[in-house]
């Protein structure tokens, strides 16, 4: 326990963490992670984390999913197998908006899916072991990151004044 | 910490919980076991799946000369039961796309089950396509793969856009309801001792620890999904309603079809998840979070798109009089005095009469009143499916092509067989997953019990 | 001019006599593989090609005598034969009465379509559905096999041996012996009999016509001299009275007369008119300028008063008649300002009515030139009491054998119990016919015919007018043919082809002068299929024309009037089934009635007052007479008479035909010495009701559309686009979005002139037999599951108690703008590069989608398996037997069986373009003009259907497509159409 | 909070006399050229329709907030509230038509009238088509007014009765509406063309004119915010009126293309008779239409960033402003012109005289209130909100 690297810090609501950070932020202290039941809003300003590039990669794929699906329909319906239907056209673009449409609205979703996956490491593995089973349950937790002069004491200290429920 | 709301707001958990309460409570009736009405239910869904199955068998087995369909009715009971199906699959992801870009705080305990459905009525709407096929084992026909003969498919046909569609919108709302479910599948896996239900919830979980860049990474990703998925919810039906305003048929070739049947969808979907939920919330003792407050704002958003329903169907009425074309006009006399008149007004009753007694506060805040009037339009919309195909379809062009159709038992079974499917479908879902996406009730308790507070004191 | 084959056999098997006394085809026909299939096994057709080759091959093996019973490749390949190529052979189609001159089309030996043979001058190319349906009769598995002794199969030789001792004695003993048959008018067959006579003595040959014409027959006796029915001129005749004839129908030569009928109907030329007095609504009445209900009880004076007036205005005297049931002074002064130039016929077996018409014909001046006596008709020479005296010398024990040959009078016969207590009478009951029936269920012998695409013989369907009749397959079956039966039996040794070679080289090779050598004659006989005489010098016999002067006899008015309580019952030959010969034929029975658009059934027709002043409705069933009829209620059917087809009702014929409707022969009666077509009967009893029709169409009102464009002759002499305005509208209206597809090479299309279409169905069963059109059954119909390719709709229009009435035959109209080929997900459904819209069966997986699309509603989907292609196993349907090893014969190899779960539909005979693209091709040569027609085309009796190519601009088509009567059906759609039509012109003058 | 906006001097002279100005132009133009009264007529129709649609969909956005009880736009809502006064002037100018039916509506002549069918000789002869115009301005004006109403009295009271009536007029309005602006739309514009008819054609013109509607209030919010005003309007709001713009301009192309589609397809002669001269003979304008509708506002909002920029959206907003001018161009003047339809002096001049004469209605209405409604009961919210 004690050659650990890192201090949780225990709460049993959002509010007293988020002070808690704010407070672990003025003092200049290593936050490794912060682990909480729900999304809790305003953390990721607190946190400085950067606006994820999901959403970019999700219009790139999206655009490369429908170019792909048009360009196929043009293909096939101009150059592979050009058949006479209904007197229509053979590019016939209005036809091929709908199915270009839905290319480009399922590789940007999957991707954007898949980029969350990736990018979060979440993948099925049996022998995953949560930090705390309470973590999903009610408990807000802030990883530190400790050293020699960052110990549970002097986070106790830090820390003094707000609702914790436990240091670990 | 809570968002400011305004003081008219109703709170939408009621009672003051903890954030201990919402998990035990939301996952309680999953690990404990079933009621004893649960068994009855799913045996009751599980005989009409099996009936529905056998009908199936038959169909494919001996054609669809089994069915009452013929020369001049090409499409009747399953391409009826196939729209009504992908149009109750369309609420869950209007509630959670489209609700969620408006910031409509109730839609939040009644996501998971709505997008359930909505996978559960997509595969039922799904098997239609392949059963009422003539030759159901080649229906990989319909897929562009590359062949010898380097046949494709004809991309000028709804039905290939009904295929990407729908398996678009397949994907893309499992992956939509996947992601959500994630977080609350790890609350499960962690509130589960030792034994195998907790390895494969573990395995499903993939691995969340609940980090603050992965609530990020999460949250973005939802509104994202629920972004794209809210012009696929509209395209999907879009499409389907183009399986017939595509066709130059009186009473199917009509250019509002792609919106009015959108609307319809997501009329006849809400219905749908108000029957579900007002039976889950009893079998599962949900009361405390889906409360009344939802059942009425549901109820508005059927008030809403069943105006638009009966919008669109006296602009039908009025162009079909005004286009003077006589094929039109004679559609739509032949639906409201013709010999399917009766469907015809079943549907006016079910579809525009019934939404509008919504207006009444009174009604609308009852939850019997509201189950009674979700089936009505369940029933409604499966008529009105039903009167665009068969009364255009019976009398067209020519009338020496007149005909009537008359369902036999083995669609009426196919009917039955998917209810069966999705009923149980969704028994099973209630006893596996959360039916109520736990984080997000987390996330909104701190407003909802401040509004509760605020409630109290304003009735002393 | 296809140059039609002479058949094999004339040249192959021929010169076995030199060293086989026996004929070769007294081989056992039959071997293993096809008893196999009459015991149920399964034979492919594969091995039906073996066995074909098989019969090739007995030219060349017809010296050895051992038994053959295995399926041997060509020893020597016949030269006519190339595998996939279609041979040609003319020949007779002759079934009782029917005769029409043909052409059959053989695919690998076997034959599989019949088409009309152009060189006659008699049926000039036309058909009709039963002609065209004949070819599946050859495949009948329940056709007689074999000789059959008191139910046990026999051989030939104890038979024969068995007959001809028993037939001898009798003969010996002075004992009667009769021959009944239908009217025979092949003239070798008439040398046979008489030579049959001369062996066996005191032979009496009865002639019974089941549909009987016998009353003309005496009336024209009596009225001329001569018992004949003349050749009527309908193509010379500027004004047609019918009363009660279904000329375009069933009477008498429905082909011929069709064909001649419709060469007047050109607006453009001299247009006919017809009326039409009848009780029942028929092809004719349908198709005649103008219809009168009548009462069959009020012809009598319905004709006395034209009479009246045609003397009153050709002699200007008066005489006495009847009020009249309709003004008939209008027909009058039409009928005498032109003279010569008119026709008035009546379908009534009554003598005094026929010599009614007679005299107004002699009046008219008709007599030489619309009614010819010198090529008088030899198709129909039966006379009632004929049969009457035979039935009444069986029952008096005064018949010791009685020797059938297609005729049924167990069924037929006005009193059949008479008949068959009189049988059981007779000492030796011996049928000839080919297939189980009523009658030949009662009799010891049975010795099968041949089916007659099976057999050689001759007709003379007019007098000098010869036809010639050749097999085109080795009989099937251990069957003999009638002729050689009886040669047989006679004692002589020769077979009855070598007779009618030496009887026509005899009889026939002098009638002309072109060929001296006997075989040449023939053989280009043969090919030509018929020989006629042109030996200006013949005068025919004078005739008597002996006015016979018509004074009214009350007596002769039965009492019809009493409204209340009688009804008459108008008994009609139907389309189709006629007097029921072909029963066991599917094709037939799924053939819609041209009028009521029900098949599988007959029915009591009704008017629809009546109907409903006696609270009846579509589907009940009444008593009548003590028989149970469904009730029908006809537009256009006459107040107080019930219609009702004959020919239904078979007991023994065969899976599709037993029991198939009710029986109403037994409503005949004898009147007069002859039979009588209707009786008038008391009260009807409603007895149930809900009886479903296989009805194909459901609605019979245009409700405004304007899908039939019709206009009168006058309106049309003024403005040829009369009736056609909104053709000009729309033309003007339709604009493309798009640039708009050009098929420059060829471009089929097609002419539909609906003045000419009689609705008579030939084309329906042609397209059937063409393309493998399946049969689906009584209960599939029902269920609106019908599957022909074309249809031909019927519409009313006016009154409902007297409705004009309009048909429209109804194809896939191959549009331009095709609305089905949109919407198929898997591109099953295209436009050829000709404009042709295609559908490619292997790449349709069945969402019936393209079927909703279409306005024309044309395609059809294979609900079930109804052909047995599909892929699943044991989930047939098929009720009628078609897919049967034998019944699958008749199917075209040209064309794909289509499985279960495909939609089908017209290719436009996309086979027979691309056989003649490729004969083009071959011979390095454009398509001539008119080269290809599709099944409908070539067999419409009407010249209705024109087939082409929409870019030879210089066409007979095209011509008619830029005249003024040309439209698109559903125009407004723009789905540009190939198929036109013209509008209907009535002669309203 | 107790702003209020003063409509300064220099606004009320420069409007008038850009409108006269303006208004010499228009007539010289028209002289010059030697078009015809239709011309005129045609104008005076497309700016009606222009300009109602864009006072008609303000009232449509309060109604629908109203009624799905939202409440950010509560800082804003008064830029709406004003815009509805534009009506009563439209009815006016909508009457004058009066004048100018034999100019463009094909039916109001009488040859042209007695070959329509029977059921459009019921619908369209000038008495009825008048009756139903003052039926459907009867109706705006009063729900609109009982709306503004009670809207009003939140300013002096803070009873939530009048919140609660103008949310029941807001929910009876759009019944009326959502019968009446298809009903109008069919009289007004698609008459235009006798023989032809759509049945989404209202719904595309509701759509249309929100969305012109919706780029106004952008507009105005930006212009306030120049001016000094509207200190409380948060990036949020932006958003939230981005989000708008963007959806509603995509769900616009949705029901453009579901119109086209459906008719390309269909290609029956009846349907494509309206499509063929727009997109044959003013190809330019109807592609136009579609890439500033359409793609302008999706390629340009589509980033979130992009969305919170008051500065970027209205000058999208401004684009798409135009692109739906350009759409209602198409609605009318290839029928009431045909084939020699353009954009000219005259049009251009016409529209700014509209412009100057809304605006002004606009401002002087602004000015008579505060500019944030204090005791709306959602405003406490409005102020906090975070999208």
């Amino acid at each position: 326990m004690d050659n650990k690297d890192y201090i949780s810090v225990y709460f049993d609501d959002e509010d007293p963490m988020l002070q808690a950070l704010r407070r672990l932020k003025e003092n200049n202290l290593t936050i490794i992670d912060v682990l909480t039941p729900f999304p809790v809003h305003g953390i990721d300003k607190l946190l400085s984390v950067k606006r994820t590039r999901i959403p970019v990669g999700g219009f790139i794929f999206g655009a490369l999913g429908g170019i792909l699906a048009f360009w196929f329909m043009t293909w096939v319906f101009t150059v592979s197998y050009p058949l006479i239907i209904g007197g229509k056209p053979f590019f016939a673009l209005p036809s091929f908006v709908p199915i270009t449409f839905e290319m480009t609205v399922l590789f940007a979703g999957l991707s954007m899916a898949a980029g969350m996956f990736l990018r979060s490491k979440l993948k099925p593995d049996i022998r995953f072991k949560p930090a705390d089973e309470r973590i999903t349950d009610n408990m807000f937790v802030i990883v530190i990151g400790s050293n020699a002069n960052t110990t549970r004491e002097s986070i106790r200290t830090v820390l003094s004044g707000i609702s914790i429920i436990e240091i670990r | 910490m809570s968002i400011f709301q305004s003081s008219l707001r109703k709170p939408l958990i009621e009672g003051k919980k903890s954030y201990q309460e919402i998990t035990s409570q939301i996952l309680d009736p999953l690990v404990n076991k079933p009621i004893k009405l649960w068994y009855f239910a799913i045996t009751l869904s599980g005989g009409a799946m099996l009936f529905g199955l056998l009908m199936m068998g038959w169909t494919i087995w001996q054609g669809i000369g089994t069915w009452g369909e013929n020369r001049t009715v090409g499409w009747a009971f399953e391409i009826s039961t196939f729209v009504w199906w992908i149009g109750i699959g369309h609420a869950g992801t209007f509630i959670s796309a489209i609700l969620l870009l408006f910031r409509q705080r109730w839609r939040n305990s009644i996501n998971r089950s709505a997008e359930a459905m909505t996978l559960f009525a997509v595969i039922c709407a799904a098997l239609f396509p392949f059963i009422h096929l003539g030759r159901p084992l080649l229906t990989f026909f319909i897929f562009p793969y590359p062949n010898t003969r380097l046949l494709w498919v004809n991309f000028n046909s709804p039905l290939v856009w009904d295929v990407f569609a729908i398996a678009t919108y397949f994907t893309i709302s499992l992956v939509f309801w996947y992601v959500g479910l994630i977080p609350d599948i790890a609350t499960l896996r962690d509130k589960l001792r030792k034994g195998l239900k907790k390895t494969v919830y573990n395995f499903l979980s993939f691995s969340w620890k609940g980090s603050a860049r992965d609530w990020h990474r999460h949250e973005v990703t939802s509104i994202m999904l629920a972004a794209i998925a809210t012009p696929l919810v509209l395209s999907v039906h879009s499409i389907v309603s183009m399986d017939f305003a595509d066709s130059i048929l009186p009473g199917w070739h009509t250019t509002i079809f792609p919106p009015y049947f959108v609307a319809g969808a997501i009329y006849s979907g809400f219905a749908m998840v108000l029957t579900l939920l007002i039976i889950a919330r009893k079998l599962m003792n949900l009361e405390d979070f889906i409360t009344v407050e939802h059942v009425e704002s549901m109820n508005k958003i059927l008030i809403a798109t069943g105006s638009i329903v009966a919008l669109a169907y006296i602009t039908e009425t009025f162009m079909s009089w005004y286009s003077g074309i006589e094929y039109e006009q004679y559609m739509l006399q032949n639906r409201m005095t013709g010999p399917y008149a009766w469907a015809y007004w079943i549907m006016i009753i079910c579809n525009v009469g019934s939404a509008q007694l919504l207006w009444i506060k009174k009604l609308r805040r009852s939850l019997l009143f509201t189950f009674f009037i979700s089936i009505v339009i369940n029933i409604g919309m499966w008529f009105e499916r039903f009167v665009i195909i068969v009364t255009s379809l019976h009398r067209d062009f020519l009338p020496s092509s007149w005909t009537m159709y008359k369902p036999t038992i083995v669609e009426y079974g196919l009917l039955i067989g998917t209810l069966g499917i999705f009923f149980t479908a969704f028994l099973l879902f209630i006893r596996v997953f959360p039916v109520i996406s736990i984080s997000e009730e987390k996330s909104i308790l701190k407003t909802e019990n401040a509004l509760q507070v605020a409630k109290e004191i304003h009735h002393g | 001019m296809k140059k039609y084959r002479k058949d094999i056999l004339s040249e192959q098997v021929r010169p076995k006599d030199d060293l086989s006394p026996e004929p070769a085809y007294e081989f056992d026909p039959l071997p293993e593989l096809i008893k196999d299939s009459a015991t149920g096994l399964h034979s492919s057709r594969r091995d039906f090609l073996k066995l074909c080759g098989y019969s090739f091959a007995l030219a060349a093996l017809s010296s050895c005598r051992s038994k053959i019973s295995k399926a041997i490749p060509y020893v020597i390949a016949p030269n006519e034969i190339t595998p996939g190529d279609a041979l040609y052979y003319s020949s007779s189609y002759v079934n009782g009465s029917d005769y029409c001159s043909i052409i059959v089309k053989t695919r690998d030996g076997r034959p599989i379509k019949i088409e009309g043979n152009p060189r006659s001058s008699m049926t000039r190319g036309g058909t009709n559905a039963r002609v065209q349906a004949s070819v599946l009769d050859l495949y009948d598995m329940e056709r007689f096999k074999e000789p059959i002794s008191n139910g046990v199969p026999v051989s030939w030789d104890e038979a024969d041996g068995e007959i001809t001792a028993r037939l001898k004695k009798i003969s010996y003993d002075h004992g009667s012996i009769v021959l009944l048959t239908p009217t025979v008018y092949s003239p070798s067959t008439e040398a046979v009999i008489t030579d049959f006579i001369e062996k066996f003595p005191g032979t009496a040959w009865v002639r019974y016509d089941a549909v009987s014409y016998s009353a003309m027959l005496e009336a024209n006796l009596i009225s001329f001299g001569r018992q004949v029915i003349p050749r009527f001129h309908f193509d010379k005749a500027d004004v047609i009275v019918s009363s009660g004839a279904d000329f375009l129908g069933t009477w008498l030569s429905p082909v011929e007369f069709t064909k001649q009928f419709s060469s007047r109907r050109d607006p453009e030329g001299s247009m006919n008119y017809l009326i039409q007095y009848e009780a029942g609504l028929s092809v004719t009445g349908c198709t005649a300028d103008k219809r009168i209900q009548i009462r069959p009880s009020q012809e009598y004076a319905l004709l006395l008063n034209i009479y009246r007036e045609v003397v009153k205005l050709t002699e200007g005297r008066e005489s006495n008649a009847p009020s009249s049931p309709a003004d008939v002074r209008d027909i009058a002064v039409k009928l005498t300002s032109s003279p010569g130039r008119s026709l008035v016929i009546s379908g009534s077996n009554v003598k005094d009515i026929q010599l009614l018409v007679n005299e107004i014909n002699r009046y008219l001046g008709n007599i030489g030139t619309t009614i010819d006596f010198s090529r008088y008709m030899r198709t129909h020479e039966a006379i009632d009491s004929g049969m009457a005296d035979l039935v009444s010398r069986m029952n008096a024990g005064d018949v010791d054998a009685l020797i059938f040959w297609n005729v049924n009078p167990a069924y037929t016969w006005y009193d059949r119990d008479a008949f068959t207590k009189g049988l059981k009478k007779v000492g030796i009951a011996i049928s000839l016919s080919g297939s189980p029936d009523e009658t030949s269920s009662l009799v010891q012998y049975i010795c099968p015919d041949n089916h007659y695409l099976e057999s050689w013989n001759d007709a003379e369907p007019e007098k000098d007018l010869f036809s010639l009749m050749q097999p085109v397959i080795s009989p099937l079956f251990n069957t003999r043919q009638m002729a050689d039966t009886l040669l047989k039996w006679s004692g002589s040794a020769i077979s009855y082809y070598d007779f009618i070679r030496s009887y026509w080289a005899v009889n026939m090779l002098p009638r002309q002068k072109e060929y001296s050598d006997p075989v040449a004659f023939f053989d280009h006989s043969l090919q030509e299929g018929v020989f006629e005489t042109v030996d200006k010098n013949v005068r025919p016999a004078a005739l008597l024309t002996r006015p016979v002067s018509h004074v009214f006899d009350p007596s002769l008015l039965k009492t019809g009037d009493d409204r209340e309580a009688l009804f008459e019952v108008v008994l009609y030959e139907p389309v189709a089934i006629g007097e029921g010969r072909q029963a066991n034929n599917p094709w037939l029975h799924e053939l819609p009635d041209p009028v009521t658009r029900i098949c599988w059934d007959n029915y009591a027709s009704i008017s629809g007052l009546q109907a409903k002043e006696n609270s009846l409705t579509e589907g009940d069933l009444i008593d009548i007479g003590g028989l149970t009829f469904p009730v029908h209620i006809q537009p256009g059917q006459a107040y107080g008479t019930l219609s009702i087809a004959l020919g239904y009702g078979r007991k023994v014929c065969g899976m599709a035909g037993n029991g198939v409707g009710s029986d109403a022969w037994p409503f005949l009666t004898m009147d007069n010495g002859n039979v009588s077509y209707t009786r008038t009967l008391g009260r009807i009893g409603k007895t149930g009701s809900g009886y479903l029709f296989a009805q194909t169409q459901g609605h019979h009102s245009m409700e405004g559309r304007a899908l039939i464009r019709e206009t009168g002759l006058n309106e049309f002499k003024v403005n040829p686009s009369a009736g056609n305005e909104l053709h000009e509208h729309y033309t003007r209206h339709a604009k493309s979005l798009y640039k708009e597809r050009e098929y420059p090479h060829h471009h089929w299309g097609m002419v539909i002139d609906l003045s000419k279409c009689t609705g008579c169905g030939a084309c329906v069963i042609a397209c059937q037999a063409e393309n493998n059109v399946p049969v689906v059954g009584k209960e599939e119909v029902q269920r609106v599951h019908e599957m022909h390719w074309i249809r031909i709709d019927r519409y009313y229009s006016g009154d409902d108690m007297d409705p004009e009435v309009g048909f429209q035959p109804v194809l896939c109209q191959h549009c331009e703008n095709a609305p089905c080929e949109n919407v198929c997900p898997v591109g099953a459904t295209n436009h050829s590069g000709e404009g042709l819209n295609q559908m490619i069966y292997n790449r349709c997986f069945g969402t019936r989608y393209c079927n909703n699309n279409c306005p024309y509603k044309v395609r059809r989907f294979n609900w079930f398996n109804y052909t047995g292609a599909g892929t699943l196993r044991g989930n047939l349907r098929d009720k009628a037997g078609m897919t049967g090893d034998l019944r699958r014969m008749v199917l075209n190899p040209d064309v794909t069986v289509r499985s279960q779960g495909v939609i089908e539909k017209c290719s436009f005979c996309i086979q027979r373009i691309q056989a003649a693209k490729l004969k083009a091709k071959t011979e390095k040569r454009a398509l001539y003009p008119g080269e290809i027609r599709t099944a409908c085309s070539q067999s419409c009796p009407a010249n209705a259907i024109i087939f082409g190519d929409l870019n030879d601009k210089e066409s007979e088509m095209n011509r008619l497509i830029r005249s003024g009567r040309n439209y698109n059906l559903l125009e407004e759609l723009f789905t540009k159409p190939s198929v036109n039509y013209l509008t209907r012109i009535r002669n309203r003058t | 909070m107790d702003e209020q906006f003063i409509f300064s001097k220099q606004y009320r002279n420069i409007l008038p006399i850009l409108a006269a100005v303006s208004l010499v132009v228009f007539l010289l133009a028209v002289v010059l050229s030697g078009s015809g009264s239709a011309r005129i007529w045609s104008n005076i129709l497309l700016n009606n329709q222009f300009f109602l649609g864009i006072s008609l969909g303000a009232a449509f956005f309060i109604a629908v907030h109203r009624v799905a009880t939202s409440g950010w736009q509560t800082v804003i809502q008064r830029v709406p509230d004003a815009m509805t006064s534009f009506l009563p002037v439209a009815f006016i100018l909508m009457l004058l038509i009066y004048f100018g039916m034999n100019d463009i509506y094909a039916w109001a002549d009488s040859e042209v009238y007695e070959g329509l069918t029977g059921a459009k000789k019921i619908w369209l002869n000038i008495p009825f088509y008048f009756v139903r115009m003052v039926l459907y301005f009867a109706g705006w004006i009063f729900f609109i007014r009982m709306m503004k109403k009670n809207s009003e009295s939140l300013t002096i009271s803070s009873d939530l009765k009048y919140h609660n009536r103008r949310k029941i007029f807001a929910g009876l309005f759009l019944v009326f509406f959502g019968i009446t602006v298809s009903a109008s739309s069919w009289d007004w514009i698609m008459s235009l063309k006798p023989d032809w008819y759509s049945t989404i054609f209202g719904w595309y013109v509701l759509i249309s004119m929100f969305v012109a509607s919706l780029c106004f209030i952008i507009l105005i919010t930006w212009l306030l915010r120049r001016m000094g005003y509207l200190k409380v309007l948060r990036s949020d709001h932006v958003h939230d009126l981005a989000i708008l713009l963007f959806a509603f301009s995509i769900f616009w192309a949705y029901q453009w293309f579901a119109q086209y589609l459906l008719i390309w397809y269909g290609h029956l002669p009846e349907e494509t008779s309206y499509f063929i001269p727009r997109q044959h003979e003013f190809t330019l304008l109807f592609f136009l239409n579609l890439g500033i509708n359409f793609i302008v506002p999706f390629f340009g909002l589509i980033r979130t960033s992009s969305k919170y920029n008051l500065n970027r959206v209205a000058a999208i907003a401004a684009m798409t402003l135009i692109g739906h001018w350009i759409d209602y161009w198409l609605l009318i003047m290839p029928e009431t012109a045909g084939t020699k339809a353009t954009i000219g002096l005259p049009e251009i001049s016409m529209t700014l005289i509209y412009a100057c004469g809304f605006i002004y209605i606009f401002f002087r209405t602004l000015s008579h209130g505060p500019l944030i409604v204090k005791n709306d009961p959602f405003l406490q919210e409005s102020l906090n909100y975070e999208s």
